[in-house]
């Protein structure tokens, strides 16, 4: 008895004691870049018009840059699961041994994920998640997608400047939605504007006639509308039309995923006359962006989205900052060459802001039409190079 | 004369407008064997439901010893020392005897409640789980499956649960029902061979083994006790030949 | 605020149907067999793929899709149960659970491969869609159609059930198999026809739902919760209680995300388990 | 097979072989350190199997024991993370202080909740465990000021455990933590089983009616699991929150419930082990399938389900006992299942 529970020991002091730091073997001539997002699940599309959008630049683009070939490893993140982010995070670099992680379409995640980067001095690019202080979580993070503040924001001045005076906001109830709320609210109060009501659904809600006819009987001027993507726009916009909501007396107005292709196919005529404020869309006018639509359709049979674009951008600031380093994959060096970059993207211009490393660029206030007998997104008026108006607020160090 | 070992008085019990029992009055003095019979649908399993706490009655009262149980569940029932066996065997399938009458032990000592020491420590439990299988004819299979027992077996075992628990009073719900007449012969020596501290009330049809076993017979007939006496002032009767023993098990 | 309260029970009975049509199989082959069926929303979401694939593929309007998805879903249902099910009848209920569990995962990746991860538009046709104002109050056109269709197809089951010969042993079979087994009634092939029956009905159901709740791969799991609850509080093998369950919960989810918006995701479960602790065998259960 | 009596020496015997160790899980714990060499750039998926394993465990104790089905178990682990992590960010990084305040709080809801769970059995039981376990779900995603909503929460730090070991990038403190408590917490759940208590538990699972009319406290022993189980899932969940340094509503999923549902009959339910195998199997197989293809890897894992199911019932343990038991599985590999010769002194 004895004699085994010493040997037990033994056995296991010597596997202990033959476990060292594996070391770091390096191929030089290639960058590996872990992608961790949801490619299953609920969240699943998104993950793939990201993906799709990294496809096209890579595509566009070739997959050599400053002479070094690069080398994606996918990463299935499945959801809402920070512990399963940092995980994934933490075995691209410690088992795969990548020279950035990249992806991450959800803000719980990013912000797990950003601890890796920071620990490992990994550079990263955050290529969806758009809660504002997700940057602050890693200095070697930049973001290429879009902030709630900074789309929310511009919409609540807007629609005071527009002529509505009291507003009814309605906001899935999980914390982008309540950000989204804070935001609109916010811009909409300072601006002189007044909040008669609001409400949020719960986050698994498919069926808004009850919300809607709420904020019907409360006779606001503008109703804001906070929608994640998903099933939700459609049978919001549905909602809308069936209970009798007259655009024309009260704006129905919200962040872009509102009125997403898919939402407005699903939502048909009921969707004309609603109004959004977004960073990208389709149908934005520009010849850079019809090349990249064009592009897209023919690869993937579909149009893109501001996902596919924060892909692609993604991609792109990953290309430039590699480009200036000459290859050096380096975390310091990489985000010190991406800070301040400013390029023409297919959702007009935009740059990294270099004090805060998150995006600036242009929101555009658009209202769904039909053109050429499809419903589409046309923008009537823009906000420039909005930065995060939250990170603005924070005391300068 | 010194207080019967269980009784009832005015026991009734309705399902809708289907009267199930009516005014039962049973006093079993103490180590008495008495046997329950009756037509099928007569109340007979009805009244060991009521009497162990299955079923809650409308009216009436149940005193065990000296103390009224009316209002107590079926658990603490047991404890006193009113336990029952089961018409359909209601077993232990994936533990073997050994395990299930230690089991029945262990609750009956409230060892049950220990989860830091192994059963195998309480020796004295397992001993006389054992013997109590032994008594049954179950000690060589005692570490076979239930489910694999073959169907007397498991009518003892049925029994053995119940002795177990140290009844004072038992009601067995047909301990022979379904037992070949081959196998049965061991199942009524046990019952015959039960300490006569004990006070048996079972509920049986075969006549001939209720004749032999029983000291004293009610027969129940529509929910309602229709006589009471000894076997052979039972046989006697007209109206028991009338309506059992003329009829469907003649 | 007297018309809303018409409104919002107007809308909860619509949903309520909604979730009647995606439960009432499940209920019923629970009761009958004790077989646990987790991929029974799958065929939901099998009748919302048919109906999506001959609307948009193959320009069939919405109506006549419907008794497609009902028919395909109800084929592939058989098959299923014919070469898998059938074989767990006996097995352990976790058994069933763990393969119906597989089958869900194989169903959504399937469908995720097939049909992309986006989620499916449908545009009904004019004469469904916007509202109609009646003393007052705001009714969408496809909920009465929903409700009607649903009323139709309810009215059809239990008169199957009440008054066919094959209803007669349904019901036997769902009361008490043993003895429905002893009296000769064929109880296994009572069971696949009613199980087809089932399927086909959640296969509809799916199909009629995408235009409240939309479609996408995760709706075989997402819907399942949902389809439980109800099953759970109408009592299994109930078609009574699983109407009055869909209904109760599609008004108390209604009405609570109306009157008390705080709290609206709360309500739905806080009902399941206040009518559960109620009566733990369902409202109109008799089994527990 | 002749039969012949065991006689009382035999059943002792019997009783006693049922505690003893065997060669397998000798060769299993063994088993459990080949990471540590074998593979040392896997040892966060380790480290977070040792996790679900012992959130398995935690629910083979009701459900493979006591036969309480739940589909709301992610209620103890989520609210033991929860907990862990606000421990942390209210400034307390100590690790297994951390660790045993998450359990006993897990434990005191378990105990709360046992009242109502101890009422109920069959569908009803599981559709209130799944109506709580979503309860909590809605109750954490509103609470967002506490629990930081749908974003998680934010800074949790963990302290070095004992003061010396950090959670490093590797994983490798991460794994011996799980490791280490969940070897400790099976050791107390295979002593648990094999007490009089455990008796009693299975008793409950096989039979309800006839342990009532055997005089048993049963509620009282359901109250009694059902807190200890909640205790550990508890403990699990801290474990995730420290190891990893987050928490998300993810914990509190019901998806969560599910999954270590799939995951325990996957390996078999009411065999201890079932649990950890089924962790161990479901994981890799993800974390292989998902490698292979990120976007469609629900299709092998269902077909290894479903081929489970068909091919080995009662799960994958449950399938093996059935082979091992036969004749020629007791020549091949009876040495390995049968008790080995020594046993601590009582």
């Amino acid at each position: 008895m004895r004699r085994a529970m010493i040997g037990l020991a033994l056995f296991a002091a010597t596997l202990i004691s033959a476990t060292g730091a594996p070391e770091q073997a390096h191929a030089q001539d290639s960058v590996k870049i872990g992608l961790i997002m949801s490619y299953s699940g609920q969240f699943a599309d998104p993950g793939s018009q990201i993906d799709n959008g990294i496809k096209l630049y890579m595509k566009e683009h070739g997959d050599t840059v400053a002479g070094k070939k690069i080398e994606l490893i996918r990463k299935d993140n499945g959801g809402v699961a920070p512990d399963v982010a940092k995980r994934l995070a933490q075995e691209a670099i410690v088992r795969d041994k990548v020279d950035m992680i990249a992806g991450f379409d959800l803000t719980p995640n990013a912000l797990a994920a950003a601890d890796v980067s920071a620990q490992a001095k990994k550079f990263m690019v955050n290529m969806n998640a758009a809660t504002s202080i997700i940057t602050t979580k890693s200095p070697y993070m930049v973001r290429t997608s879009f902030t709630v503040p900074q789309v929310n924001e511009s919409l609540g001045t807007w629609a005071y400047k527009s002529g509505a005076r009291k507003a009814y906001t309605l906001v899935s109830d999980f914390s982008p939605g309540h950000d989204g709320e804070g935001a609109f609210q916010r811009a909409f109060k300072e601006a002189g504007g007044e909040i008669i009501g609001s409400a949020r659904y719960p986050v698994a809600n498919l069926d808004f006639t009850a919300f809607l006819q709420r904020a019907k009987d409360m006779n606001p001027d503008v109703i804001y509308i906070w929608v994640p993507g998903g099933p939700q726009p459609a049978a919001i916009g549905k909602a809308v039309a069936e209970r009798g909501i007259d655009l024309n007396k009260t704006k129905v107005v919200g962040q872009g995923e509102l009125t997403f292709d898919e939402a407005l196919k699903g939502m048909g005529d009921a969707g004309l006359g609603f109004i959004t404020a977004f960073h990208y869309d389709h149908n934005h006018q520009s010849a850079k962006n019809k090349k990249f639509v064009a592009n897209y359709n023919a690869d993937f049979k579909r149009n893109p989205d501001m996902f596919s674009v924060g892909g692609y951008d993604g991609m792109h600031v990953i290309y430039e900052a590699l480009k200036k380093t000459k290859g050096d994959t380096d975390g310091d060096a990489l985000i010190a060459a991406a800070k301040g970059l400013k390029w023409e993207s297919p959702r007009g211009p935009m740059s990294i802001d270099p004090e805060t490393r998150d995006v600036v660029q242009d929101v555009y206030i658009r209202r769904v039409a039909k053109v050429n007998g499809q419903l589409v997104n046309v923008e009537f008026d823009k906000l420039e190079n909005v930065k995060d108006p939250f990170k603005a607020r924070l005391p300068k160090q | 004369m010194t207080v019967p070992a269980l009784s009832t008085s005015g026991l009734d019990k309705n399902f809708g407008s289907l009267v199930v029992a009516k005014s039962i009055e049973i006093a079993l003095p103490r180590g008495v064997r008495y046997a329950l019979i009756g037509p099928n649908g007569a109340g007979k399993t009805t009244l060991i439901n009521l009497m162990t706490g299955m079923l809650r009655p409308d009216a009436g009262r149940i005193i065990l010893g000296d103390e009224d149980i009316t209002a107590l569940g079926p658990e603490e029932r047991v404890r006193r020392g009113l336990v029952r066996t089961f018409q359909i065997n209601s077993l232990f399938p994936h533990l073997n005897p050994l395990e299930a009458v230690t089991l029945a032990i262990c609750e009956r000592e409230r060892i049950a409640r220990t989860w830091w020491r192994p059963t195998s420590d309480y020796r004295a439990a397992v001993d006389e789980a054992y013997s109590v299988l032994e008594q049954l004819m179950l000690g060589p299979v005692c570490t076979r499956e239930t489910r694999e027992l073959a169907y007397g077996q498991q009518r003892l075992l049925e029994i053995a649960l119940a002795l177990a628990t140290k009844p004072k009073v038992l009601l067995l719900d047909e301990p022979a029902a379904g037992v070949p007449r081959e196998e049965s012969a061991e199942l009524f020596t046990a019952i015959t061979n039960l300490s006569q501290d004990i006070t048996v009330l079972f509920i049986e049809h075969d006549m001939e083994l209720v004749f032999r076993l029983a000291s004293r017979i009610i027969v129940m007939v529509g929910g309602r006790i229709l006589l009471e006496g000894t076997p052979d002032e039972i046989s006697a009767d007209p109206r028991v030949r009338e309506v059992y023993l003329g009829g469907a098990h003649a | 605020m007297i018309t809303s309260v018409f409104g919002v029970l107007f809308d909860g009975f619509a949903y309520g149907m909604l979730l009647f049509l995606l439960s009432v199989g499940l209920s019923v082959t629970l009761g009958m067999m004790n077989f646990v069926n987790l991929a029974h929303c799958t065929f939901g979401m099998i009748g919302g793929y048919v109906t999506v694939t001959l609307m948009n593929s193959w320009g069939w309007p919405f109506l006549a899709t419907l008794p497609v998805a009902f028919i395909v879903t109800a084929l592939i249902s058989v098959v299923f149960e014919r070469t898998m099910f059938r074989h767990l009848y006996r097995a352990s209920d976790l058994d069933q659970c763990l393969l119906t569990i597989g089958l869900v995962f194989v169903s959504v990746a399937t469908a995720a491969w097939v049909y992309g991860t986006i989620q499916q538009p449908v545009q009904l046709p004019p004469y469904l869609r916007g509202s109609l104002q009646v003393a007052g109050l705001t009714l969408g056109i496809y909920r009465i159609f929903l409700i009607v269709f649903a009323l139709v197809v309810t009215g059809l089951l239990v008169a199957a059930l009440e008054f066919t010969r094959f209803g007669a042993q349904v019901r036997a079979a769902v009361d008490n198999q043993r003895m429905a087994r002893g009296l000769g009634i064929n109880v296994d092939g009572a069971f696949a026809i009613t199980f087809a029956l089932g399927s086909g009905l959640a296969g509809l159901g799916g199909a009629l739902a995408i235009d409240i709740v939309g479609l996408d791969p995760s709706f075989a799991l997402a819907f399942l919760v949902y389809v439980l609850i109800v099953v759970a509080v109408g009592g299994l093998g109930s078609i009574g209680g699983t109407f009055a369950a869909a209904m109760l919960l599609g008004i108390s989810d209604m009405a609570g995300k109306y009157y008390f918006p705080a709290i609206g995701s709360f309500l739905i479960y806080l009902v399941m388990i206040s009518l559960l602790m109620w009566r733990p065998a369902g409202i109109f259960g008799r089994r527990t | 097979m002749a039969v012949t009596s065991p006689g009382i020496a035999g059943a002792h015997q019997y009783l006693d072989a049922q505690v003893r160790w065997r060669t397998i899980e000798i060769v299993f714990w063994l088993a459990t350190l080949l990471p540590f060499v074998v593979t040392p750039d896997y040892l966060v998926l380790a480290s977070q199997i040792a996790v679900t394993a012992l959130f398995a465990l935690s629910l083979d104790l009701i459900l493979g024991y006591a036969g309480i089905v739940s589909l709301g178990h992610a209620a103890f682990f989520g609210f033991g993370a929860y907990t862990a992590g606000l421990i942390s960010k209210w400034g307390w990084g100590e690790p297994l202080t951390g660790l045993v305040i998450s359990g006993f709080a897990a434990g005191l809801l378990g105990y709360l909740m046992s009242f109502i769970i101890s009422r109920f059995r069959h569908l009803a039981l599981i559709m209130i465990t799944l109506g709580f376990g979503l309860l909590l779900l809605e109750a954490a995603n509103s609470a967002s000021g506490l629990t930081g909503g749908a974003d998680g929460l934010q800074g949790v730090k963990m302290w070095p455990l004992l003061g010396m070991f950090k959670f490093d990038l590797y994983g490798r403190t991460a794994y011996w933590y799980a490791l280490i408590v969940l070897f400790l917490l099976f050791l107390v759940s295979r002593r648990l089983i094999n007490s009089p208590f455990g008796l009693s538990l299975r008793g409950i699972r096989e039979n309800a009616v006839r342990m009532r009319a055997i005089g048993a406290e049963s509620r009282s022993h359901i109250r009694k699991i059902y807190t200890i189980s909640a205790i550990i899932a508890g403990v699990a969940g801290a474990i995730l929150t420290q190891t990893t340094e987050t928490v998300s509503l993810g914990v509190l999923d019901f998806q969560r419930s599910a999954d270590i549902l799939v995951i325990l009959i996957l390996g078999g339910a009411g065999r201890l082990y079932g649990g950890l195998i089924g962790a161990i199997i479901y994981m890799i197989a993800r974390d292989w399938f998902s490698g292979v293809n990120p976007q469609y890897w629900y299709f092998p894992i269902g077909v290894l389900l479903i081929g489970v199911v068909l091919f080995l019932p009662n799960g994958v343990l449950g399938g093996l006992a059935q082979i091992v038991n036969s004749e020629r599985g007791q020549r091949w590999a009876g040495w390995l299942t049968s008790p080995l010769p020594w046993r601590s002194r009582p």
